[in-house]
């Protein structure tokens, strides 16, 4: 457990390792799966095919807080007709693409997982149903617990 | 060899609930072991789904899911005792496939 | 731990009640098992010295002792434990009561130091969150001491340097070098009788809870 | 701490935010109580019972865990006991290590020595976790018939209660009191049945900050750490006094292990 001066010290190294390039393996990567070197939430969702809209068949079910950014259980579902794609973002990582998930014909619109937030962020659903995006998000607070020892 | 995974699948009305959980660190590339040194990425990027021949279910990920991923997702199609199989790729090219009766 | 604190008479008769229930021929003759003797030697034989932590730590000042019992100590047990450990308090060795509650806050958020795990020589952290609410802006507070938002304010602390801030000025430094000259079984620990804390870090505590541009007095 | 940016920053807090953040993280622990992780160890710790290993490649399936030989089911509910053949009080790490070392031919100090989480201490952890799933809401009954039983019990308080060290915390002062929390994190009292249950009933558990399995012998020590205390040795007398006083004082109360924790 690390005190809060700790913690933002260690954010600082992110940014350096992120600024340095040092995650050759994304890139490699990356051209099988396309937006998980995206280092914002634009640049992913352009990668996924644009701009999503918003969406009531879209639901994403997420803590208003999570005691730990370490484990945070997120379910998404969607209504929408011919779903062949749920993608989750979380929006201030630093590479928001988490997850793509594809559902053939017979899988149910609906997965449950569970990701890793450096702090208290926006999580995005996106659904490509017939070939269109249409999304959600809802926040997850962060706290921090324990003794800090 | 990566440890097994725990996969439970239960059918009810015509659809299967499954849920995995898969024993991985799930290294970000961010962390720094106790010498300062920067740990390498390591986790799993690639996730499939079988059952009676047919992929229930593809997944990308990225590091950001969490250590010892969990896994839910539902299909229809399969019955009592037929089988789902789940095999996971990381991306240093390990991988482990396990395999669940439908209860 | 003291003996009279346990009456081993009573907890003696329960031993021969069980013993009796379970079948075992106890000789009448032997002598009541002396737990608290027992505790000890497990307590010695148990701990090894890690990093920082040595074995030394675990011999008990009478203080220490005396509020190691499931109950508080007599009234008179206490009321000499506060007069001796109110001796120990020594005043800002430069005059001077209120530093920086900037340092004040980062010293408050910092709950490290002194275990096994942390380097010996570098500073400790105040670990006042880990206990006590102080600034409004962190949520993620404990319990286990009071409030301490608006710490000045409520006490009618203006200007800490005045003469009529002086008692709850110099209060408030005794309690953070040695919280039990007050309370002589109170968790918190003595900051600066035990060398946890240095004067200069109290120096920036007591300007987070007393200045009134700090944000526990906002 | 091994979490993922590593960046935990609270928003700044509102009101409302702070008046329902207990409901807020009882409702997070909720949604991961299906799906625990510990499960994965669950599965390798039966595995690693039935599988002959170490010098004399046997199988622990003769170890006496208290209930007759290679009876599991409710043995992890009425431990620490007192075994007539080591003549002495084991928890069930303790008592492991002993069929570890007299079936298996390994050398329990050891494995002792090994720190948590490695070699045959993640076999430990393991099994740990398996034994304890084979008891899940049982009742806690430990006896305390034995006279060296109840003298473990009586120890046990009293290691509870030992204020030392330069910050003069004992176990008690963060878990002697009712509805207290340290920063977010809410603190059992341990002198209840409530509160022992809470805590004794709920280790070994998967910690979602280090993903690993922690036993309670490894949450004792930790918390020792915490108290400024020198290291508790493994299995030593005076965690497994403390391990009786808790799991008598948990007495009645349902075993929900292997639990989840921040």
């Amino acid at each position: 457990m690390n005190t809060r001066r700790e913690l933002l010290r260690h954010g600082g190294l992110l940014a350096l390792l992120v600024g340095c390039g040092a995650l050759t393996m994304e890139q490699a990567y990356a051209a099988d799966a396309p937006g998980f070197d995206a280092k914002s939430l634009d640049e992913a969702l352009k990668s996924l095919g644009g701009k999503a809209a918003d969406s009531k068949d879209v639901t994403i079910t997420s803590p208003d807080i999570a005691e730990n950014g370490a484990v945070v259980p997120i379910t998404v579902t969607s209504a929408l007709a011919k779903t062949e794609a749920i993608y989750i973002l979380v929006e201030k990582n630093p590479f928001p693409l988490t997850a793509s998930f594809a559902i053939p014909e017979g899988t149910e619109a609906y997965v449950s997982t569970r990701v890793k937030m450096g702090e208290s962020t926006k999580v995005y659903a996106v659904v490509k149903a017939d070939g269109k995006l249409y999304s959600a998000a809802k926040e997850t607070k962060v706290t921090l617990g324990g003794c800090g020892g | 060899m990566a440890d097994p995974m725990r996969i439970r699948a239960q059918a009810k009305d015509g659809v299967t609930d499954v849920r995995v959980l898969m024993a991985h660190p799930m290294e970000t590339g961010f962390r720094k072991d106790a010498t300062g040194k920067t740990i390498p990425p390591h986790y799993i990027n690639d996730v499939k789904a079988v059952s009676n021949g047919k992929t229930v279910l593809t997944a990308k990920w990225g590091q950001a899911i969490s250590q010892n991923p969990f896994l839910q997702f539902r299909f229809k199609g399969a019955k009592a005792g037929d089988k789902v199989t789940v095999t996971w790729v990381d991306n240093m090219g390990e991988t482990r496939t396990d395999e669940a009766t439908i209860a | 731990m003291t003996t009279h604190l346990h009456p081993r008479s009573m907890t003696w008769l329960a031993v021969c009640a069980i013993a009796a229930v379970a079948g075992c021929a106890t000789p009448a003759a032997a002598p009541a098992p002396d737990y608290d003797a027992m505790a000890q030697t497990m307590l010695r034989n148990s701990f090894r010295p890690q990093g920082q932590a040595t074995l030394e730590r675990l011999e008990q000042d009478p203080l220490q002792r005396a509020c190691s019992a499931e109950t508080p100590p007599a009234a008179d047990v206490i009321r000499r434990l506060e007069a001796r450990e109110l001796a120990s308090v020594k005043p800002p060795s430069d005059g001077r009561y209120l530093g920086d509650w900037r340092e004040g806050e980062k010293l408050a958020q910092n709950g490290r130091g002194m275990t096994w795990s942390d380097p010996a020589g570098v500073a400790n952290g105040g670990n006042c969150y880990n206990c006590h609410e102080l600034s409004k802006a962190e949520i993620a507070y404990g319990t286990l001491g009071p409030s301490l938002h608006q710490y000045g304010k409520l006490r009618g602390v203006a200007d800490p340097s005045s003469a009529v801030a002086a008692p709850i000025v110099q209060y408030t430094w005794g309690k953070l070098y040695n919280a039990k000259a007050y309370n002589a079984c109170s968790v918190m620990p003595r900051f600066g009788e035990a060398h946890v804390l240095t004067v200069k870090q109290m120096q920036d505590l007591m300007a987070l809870l007393l200045d009134p541009a700090s944000p526990v007095n906002k | 701490m091994k979490i993922f940016i590593a960046a935990a920053l609270v928003a700044s807090g509102t009101v409302a935010f702070a008046q329902s953040s207990s409901e807020a993280i009882a409702q997070y622990r909720a949604m991961l109580a299906d799906g625990n992780p510990a499960e994965l160890w669950e599965t390798k710790g039966e595995a690693l019972w039935k599988e002959p290993r170490g010098p004399k490649k046997a199988s622990l399936q003769r170890c006496d865990l208290g209930q007759g030989a290679g009876v599991v089911k409710s043995a992890f509910t009425q431990m620490p006991r007192f075994f007539t053949d080591t003549d002495r009080v084991q928890d069930l790490e303790s008592r492991l290590l002993t069929c570890m070392q007299e079936l298996q031919g390994f050398d329990a100090a050891e494995i002792a020595k090994t720190p948590f989480g490695k070699g045959e201490q993640v076999t430990l952890e393991s099994l740990v976790a398996w034994i304890a799933s084979e008891s899940r809401g049982l009742q806690f009954s430990l006896p305390q018939a034995h006279p060296k039983e109840k003298d473990m019990y009586e120890a046990g308080k009293r290691v509870f209660f030992f204020r030392s060290g330069p910050y003069d915390f004992s176990c008690a002062s963060c878990h002697g009191q009712e509805g207290k929390r340290i920063r977010m994190q809410e603190l059992p009292n341990l002198t209840t049945q409530k509160g022992a249950t809470a805590a004794f009933g709920a280790w070994p558990a998967y910690r979602v900050s280090n993903g690993e399995l922690w036993t309670l012998q490894r949450r004792m020590a930790d918390c020792f750490r915490q108290q400024r205390f020198p290291y508790p040795g493994f299995t030593s007398d005076a965690t497994v006094a403390l391990g009786t006083y808790l799991g008598v004082t948990a007495r009645g109360g349902a075993s929900i292990a292997p639990s989840l924790a921040r």
